[in-house]
């Protein structure tokens, strides 16, 4: 038996006895016989030291952000983690329980939650937060179902070519039974005020990311008033660590904000777990997807957390539900709660202001380099466009060699911008990665020939 | 030891911060003032390390959790969480992989991906597996997607009905919704089988598929679900498959083999992913070679002719489930279960689940009605209706439980089981557990009898008496806010047990 | 929630088993019969994973500690743990390091341990520091060691008599005893300080050393430190500091600055390693360059012309202390600790500990008599002798401050000051949490006027109540065994709290 | 302010005002002006992030067991620690709490000690553990200390030269106060007859390791009989691990049994924190240096723990105390008894057993190369004597550039052995490992010319 199994043969037979058969297998007659016990074609069982090996192995094939200088961002982000972060994340306590259905022995959870929902109204300005959706990309899709449903007779969504193209996948992916379109990014050149243009009465909501995936941060003011007098909703999509400095999406106009929270106290993992944003306007509260936690007394009087208004859930609703929402990204969502209260005002404002002065000194010095350009429309944040004459999956071939993770590739997403890499500067880059960076791509256009 | 602690908010303080940042070590530039925020953070709490470490350590021993104690949840498989998962997980050529990384550059994660796509077909009798959904309901979402994907393909555009048994999960019928599916629904027999007349009647040109949960959502395999499964497929429909008890039958029968076109697994069910208090998980989806094109990507493959690795997505995809390429730190728990357990470690999972499931049941079946009478799978439903004590509810008799060092059973799911007690204790609980568990239950079933009040304020041993959750809904407190918290403390509503919303939980 | 939990041996069940091994993959060869044991290890417990991780989960959560509340223990230093101290512990390249290690192939770690010496020294004011003691009471053993070769090297071998103040920690006398040294005691004057007259007397010709706590363990600054040291030299003898209440003088004053000639560093206590539930510590040592060649060995040295470092035994050394080169786990913590407060940091650090604890004895003083009254440094002793409840014994009102969260101060300590209460708040406590002692105290001061019973019964809300140390003394029971417990069980002996020992805890 | 600190400046400046004082300078004034306030001169302060890279960067200039293949032991061991031990231990409530002096809130830590005494009195088949020593040397020393102090008139300990070196040279360190002898192992060739042979109604003790320090396993029963005879006790330096397969010393005669843990769970962390065992028949508990937990009950008759017979320790007794000790290793003796637990009576055998057959497997194939041979006078557990035509320093260092830690040099402290290095194998060490070092051995002969 497997050590995680805690019965004994004996206990197993007097199991059997009790039920009143001789053997386990007896259970299973049910079971179709032609189907019944399949010999498994797997890989033998092996043990924890020669797991752990193995996966060392494997995880050496991998260049991650601590064996490379890395400059790689576009959705994802190598920022800092306090290790007090993950060894919260870590009691028992937090990681093995269920979804808070039992609020008398959940309270853990649950004043988590609420204080998790306080902070992302605190920090997007908006009156209400659940406790989680999947990412950033399923966020943005689900609040475009939300405002379709909020407002009436309006079936068109126009969402920025700006945005994160993985979300205006999923927006597609989401939204491709439900009778209403997408549009405003077929031209990947389309400015914000282009897209504006395209508002009219059919309009059920506009999607602008901010800072957005070239890394380019917009005032949302002018496009919350222009939706807003079409009778339609503006979905912000944002990322947190900006707000620690930047625009209050809510204070701006913002309907609905959504966003991916990996950056605050999440690894990369290779893309996942994340957490998706997701807050709104009281108005638009009843129609939101997911959980959310109230605050309210137990029968003594004292203060406690409930999941509440559960009735927009597919466990009350279920066909009628505002979605089908279940398992979210509750831990991630805690991670988030913990990152932020270690940051606090003081710390989020610093990350903010090390991420902004340390990109522009990037960009600065880059664009010193011949045959490197800064390509930047506007004021960005932490990434910026590098257009270069060398083909980018080339460079950063070259990159790789010198332990340098360059920038995302942004050739197929935006070929008008033609060899453009999306480059990404965290406060984990220090001054002096950034200088080493700078240098390799000052030694690569030395020796151009080896491209 | 008391733990009562306030919302973080009430133990800021001016100037407090709880990391230790880098100094800013580039020259400065200037702030596009326009676009500042100028609310200076209100609202923002400021504490030391010290006190974000107490405060969370303190909040968390409010909670219940599998490393406690018994978690009976039925649905929810809550199984004993590996440790050596956690560590996997954080190995940091995977916690700190970029998943942009260039895949030359992470063969190491693609080799598990892919690794872990095969073994699950294998386990479930798949041809294709796609890791992206990030938790069952998304898996479900995906299935209807690539159902209606393919009968737009074949020009039956009008296979818009979605079939769900009684019993199903919510997520199931709200996953067709959500996929502008009409949800019909199933009737299930007296045996808890799908009712096969009532199926054949509500199967038609319009059907798309039926989504079945197989054991189903009453802890049964379903007898006939080969026939059901026939007609589905007669009358051009397509079968999915709910994986959330995928626990009850691993090496035991693959759903594959028994008319399943698609399923999903709840990675953080049957391959023992952490619940997180709520998420993440893992909707892994597998599928038969005929839908395999439709998948959500990206999907992983070897290439062929190289011992390399690569992402692609499938040519005829319902699209992109979400940004990137799947909850990974959920694939690599899922992957290292499967390379420690093997196939005979699995099979064993399985038989001890059910046994644990039928011992509770014989044990318990006198005084709890079962809802119906024949050997479960990997959980019993139970019925909280005591034929001495009609006053007590299941909610009575779940809050007592907590009162004896158990998490109670999910309760009032299956919706079709009046007062449903779904008992789920996985492989990894022990007799000696269960044994207090069913003493517990005989116990409380002579309190009712005896004192029905000590079931109505149950429970008083835990951090809190029961909540208010009626008042919760009424007057919604979502964010802290000093001067309605000032309220609460000041209001102290008494909510009573009458008031509580009979709900499922799982 | 009940945390109750048996002894891991009742849990135990014939053939299970926690761990996952490797097979043996190589031939069988025979073994040697008759060096076999022969008692199929009787009486070892067999659990799995699952029960393991339950039991000790559980049972963690009978204790109280740092991270969740305010734990005031005088002389113990109980600051926060900082979590990354933690995560550098653990990583491979350290954790997984073997200390035989060529120091080639080591130089990381010995890099560290360089450092840390250096640090210690500046930090002090010594000019060479030894890191191997395991504790203080080791480093403590190492410099009267030092102090008795020193003598002799002198051909003073008639220097035996090692003076220790009343105050005094147990652990000089019991380590000057373990040198085979002649304990003489220093009394302390109305001041808190050594009383010089006393002092003088006892000093002569016989005098080895006097072992001096500065701050003492009154939580004084010995207001004669230096004339003190003086006497000491003058009449030949050698200073001993113990360090274990250095977290007062960080950045404020160096014990070498004021005439000592050897000390130890608690790294448990002040540099902040965990203390772990009763270890591991590292009492590191530093000296004047007199001594240095005495210093127990290795310690590390930059090798000079190059850019590495190695491990050397110093040429007169004492001796090893233990095996290999200290606790290698402490000093990375420590060493993360001073490298990233740096030096302003360690200033902050004296002055918020010593801020606390004078606004602890200005807010409790005018209730709880001071043993001296005069500003403290890092905590504050206190006489559990209420003017208006006589009845009232220190230990009744530690017990009950555990029903108010608190964990009880240092109590009984220094023996010299009756019905001693040590509070020691550290620098990382809140004055939100230090008013919320104040106010306990207070409150219990009001109850031991009201109703002695409150305390005289308390805790009522710890996990247990009073324990019956009398009688677990009188019949020891060290290790399980089934009959006892069963006696135990039945024997339900009400232990009182007048049988309570008072005794010392720190 | 540094981030660990909670109070505000408001709340500093609050306080100051209640004590009366303006700056908290005030409260040093007693110390001498001279001296106060010191420039530390300390190397700037570093961010987390900071000092996390940097150990990155030490860390892998340490040839670690994970990052070479390692056949080094000598009292310090490779073995498997199953990833639960270090999650429980992680806990905080384990290790952020002191020694557990008000039993009704450490209820934790105390009811694991007593398992730990409970277990390590089952292994070893002594009466009473004490909860630790500071490791397997000052246990040895204070066990000598403790026999010298139990018997009466005699003022000699005859210690084995087999045994650990280090633990050796600690008795001397902490004997040399004392007034009695340590010898017996001036003749590093002497073997444990030889030993018997000088036993005398002089000696209070006698010190034997098994297996030894150079792997050998002894029968300790002739020793016991010998020096009981004789009126002196005898003390056993064990492994705990190979306590799983090989004799119990406490039913073989030992009276006081110590050892080192730091195989039972704890990590090689460059020689510490280890874990000093400490256990001994019941007649000599009074005299037994350490802390001593209890099972007793509380008011409401609650079985619980607590720490007892203290009438021995240093904080009761001062210089009358059995010892000095106070702090101790209670965190690592937690290490062991969930290590032991979840091993238990299968897993501890068969990781003796894995130990037991590679090392033999290993030692075979070693002794089929020319130029090497096994010296091994008696049946061995995991260690092993190979002598070479090589000097051992050169050869380890080849192997090192091959990626394996050889075995430890024996020619300082064993210079009759020759050119010796001792092998350790444990079940670590796969076949494969082992076939790769001897390989590597077998490629190092063939060439040896580079040596
Ligand atoms: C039967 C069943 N189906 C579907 C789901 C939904 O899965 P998830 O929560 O992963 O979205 C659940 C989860 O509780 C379930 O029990
Ligand atoms: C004043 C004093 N001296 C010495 C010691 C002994 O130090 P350790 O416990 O590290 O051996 C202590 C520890 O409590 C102490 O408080």
């Amino acid at each position: 038996m497997s050590h995680y199994i805690s019965n004994t043969d004996e206990e197993r037979a007097a199991m059997l006895e009790a039920i009143g058969i001789g053997d386990v297998k007896e259970l299973f007659d049910v079971v179709p016989e032609g189907v019944r016990f399949p010999q498994l074609h797997l890989p033998p069982a092996l043990s924890e030291a020669e797991i752990m090996r193995q996966l060392g192995r494997l995880g050496r094939l991998n260049s991650d952000t601590q064996s490379t200088l890395s400059f790689l961002g576009a959705g994802a982000y190598n920022h800092f983690v306090p290790t007090a972060v993950d060894a919260l994340l870590r009691r028992a306590e937090f990681y093995t329980a269920y979804t808070p259905y039992q609020p008398e022995i959940a309270q853990g959870t649950l004043q988590a939650i609420f204080e998790y929902q306080s902070l992302l109204c605190a920090l997007t300005g908006m009156d209400a937060a659940n406790a989680s959706h999947y990412d950033g990309a399923t966020a943005v899709a689900e609040a475009a179902i939300m405002a379709f449903t909020s407002v009436r007779n309006k079936r068109a969504v126009l969402v920025a070519p700006t945005v994160h193209p993985h979300y205006r996948a999923t927006l597609r992916t989401y939204t491709q039974g439900l009778g209403l379109t997408v549009t405003g990014d077929e031209d990947t050149t389309g400015s914000l005020d282009d897209l504006l243009a395209k508002i009219d009465g059919n309009t059920a909501a506009v999607i602008v990311q901010t800072p957005d995936f070239l890394g380019q941060l917009h005032d949302l003011k002018p496009v919350a008033d222009k939706v807003h007098a079409a009778g339609g909703l503006l979905i912000a999509s944002v990322d947190l660590v900006a707000l620690g400095l930047f625009q209050n999406p809510g204070a701006a106009g913002a309907d609905i904000v959504t966003g991916e929270g990996q950056g605050m106290g999440i690894p990369l993992s290779y893309g996942g777990p994340y957490l998706g944003i997701f807050a709104s306007k009281d108005q638009y509260l009843r129609r939101m997807p997911g959980r959310l936690v109230g605050a309210t007394t137990d029968m003594n009087g004292d203060v406690g957390y409930v999941l509440t208004l559960q009735t927009r859930e597919q466990h009350i609703r279920r066909e009628k539900a505002t979605s089908n929402i279940c398992t979210n990204q509750g831990l991630m969502a805690l991670a988030a709660t913990i990152h932020m209260s270690l940051l606090g005002k003081a710390g989020l404002r610093k990350v903010a202001e090390i991420c902004y002065h340390r990109a522009h000194y990037a960009a600065s010095e880059i664009a010193k380099i011949p045959g490197f350009e800064v390509v930047a429309a506007g004021p960005f944040f932490k990434e910026f466009v590098v257009s270069s004459i060398h083909p980018i999956d080339s460079l950063n071939t070259v990159l790789a060699s010198m332990g340098i993770q360059g920038g995302y590739d942004l050739t197929a997403d935006y070929p008008h911008l033609g060899n453009a890499m999306l480059v990404c500067v965290t406060e984990m880059n220090t001054k002096e990665d950034i200088d080493q960076f700078v240098q390799a791509l000052r030694t690569i256009w030395e020796g151009r020939s080896d491209l | 030891m008391n733990t009562f602690e306030p919302p973080i908010f009430e133990l800021s303080g001016a100037g407090k911060c709880g990391v230790n940042l880098p100094a800013i070590d580039v020259p400065l530039v200037d702030l596009p003032q326009e676009l500042l925020r100028t609310d200076d953070l209100a609202g923002f709490p400021e504490l030391s390390e010290t006190e974000v470490t107490r405060h969370f350590t303190r909040i968390s021993q409010r909670n219940f959790c599998i490393d406690t104690g018994m978690y009976p949840l039925g649905s929810c498989t809550m199984k004993y969480n590996p440790k050596v998962h956690e560590a996997a997980a954080r190995l940091p050529g995977f916690a700190a992989l970029h998943p942009l990384t260039d895949p030359t550059h992470a063969q190491g994660a693609l080799w598990i991906m892919e690794q872990l796509q095969s073994m699950l077909a294998e386990i479930s009798g798949f041809d294709a597996v796609s890791l992206q959904p990030a938790a069952g309901a998304q898996g479900e979402f995906s299935g209807i997607l690539v159902f209606r994907a393919y009968h737009r393909a074949q020009g039956a555009d009008e296979r818009v009905e979605v079939l769900c048994p009684d019993s199903a999960h919510g997520t199931n019928p709200a996953t067709a919704a959500m996929v502008g599916m009409r949800v019909v629904e199933v009737k299930t027999d007296h045996n808890g089988n799908v009712d096969l007349d009532d199926l054949r009647s509500k199967l038609g040109p319009r059907t798309a598929g039926l989504m079945l949960t197989n054991p189903n959502t009453l802890g049964l395999f379903d007898e006939h679900v080969q026939q059901v499964a026939n007609l589905v497929h007669a009358a051009g429909g397509l079968m999915y498959g709910d994986g959330a008890n995928f626990n009850a039958i691993l090496g035991i029968v693959r759903p594959g083999d028994v008319g399943f076109d698609y399923m999903h697994y709840n990675l953080h069910k049957t391959f023992t992913t952490p619940h997180g208090g709520g998420g993440p998980g893992c909707g892994a989806v597998g599928c038969k070679t005929f839908l395999e094109d439709y998948l959500p990507g990206p999907r992983v493959r070897h290439i062929i002719d190289s011992d390399k690795f690569e992402l692609f997505p499938p040519p005829q995809s319902i699209g992109r489930l979400k940004a990137f390429h799947g909850n990974f730190g959920m694939i690599i728990r899922a992957w290292v279960y499967i390379r420690t357990l093997g196939a005979d470690g699995l099979r064993e999972v399985s038989e001890n689940a059910v046994l644990n499931a039928n011992y509770l049941r014989i044990k318990l079946q006198d005084l709890y009605p079962v809802a119906y009478n024949r050997p479960c799978m990997h959980e019993v439903v139970l019925k909280g209706q005591l034929r001495e004590a009609p006053g007590a509810k299941t909610l009575d008799i779940a809050k007592r439980l907590i009162d004896y060092g158990f998490h109670p059973p999910t309760v009032y799911f299956p919706i079709s089981v009046p007062e449903a007690i779904m008992i789920e204790p996985t492989e990894t609980e022990s007799k000696r557990n269960m044994d207090a568990f069913i003493a517990a239950m005989r116990q409380i079933a002579a309190e009712a009898v005896a004192d029905i009040t000590i079931l109505k304020q149950a429970p008083t041993t835990a951090p809190l008496r029961r909540l208010d959750e009626v008042g919760a809904a009424r007057k919604p407190i979502l964010k802290y806010d000093p001067a309605k918290f000032r309220e609460l403390r000041r209001a102290h509503v008494a909510a009573t047990s009458n008031e509580q919303p009979e709900r499922p939980t799982y």
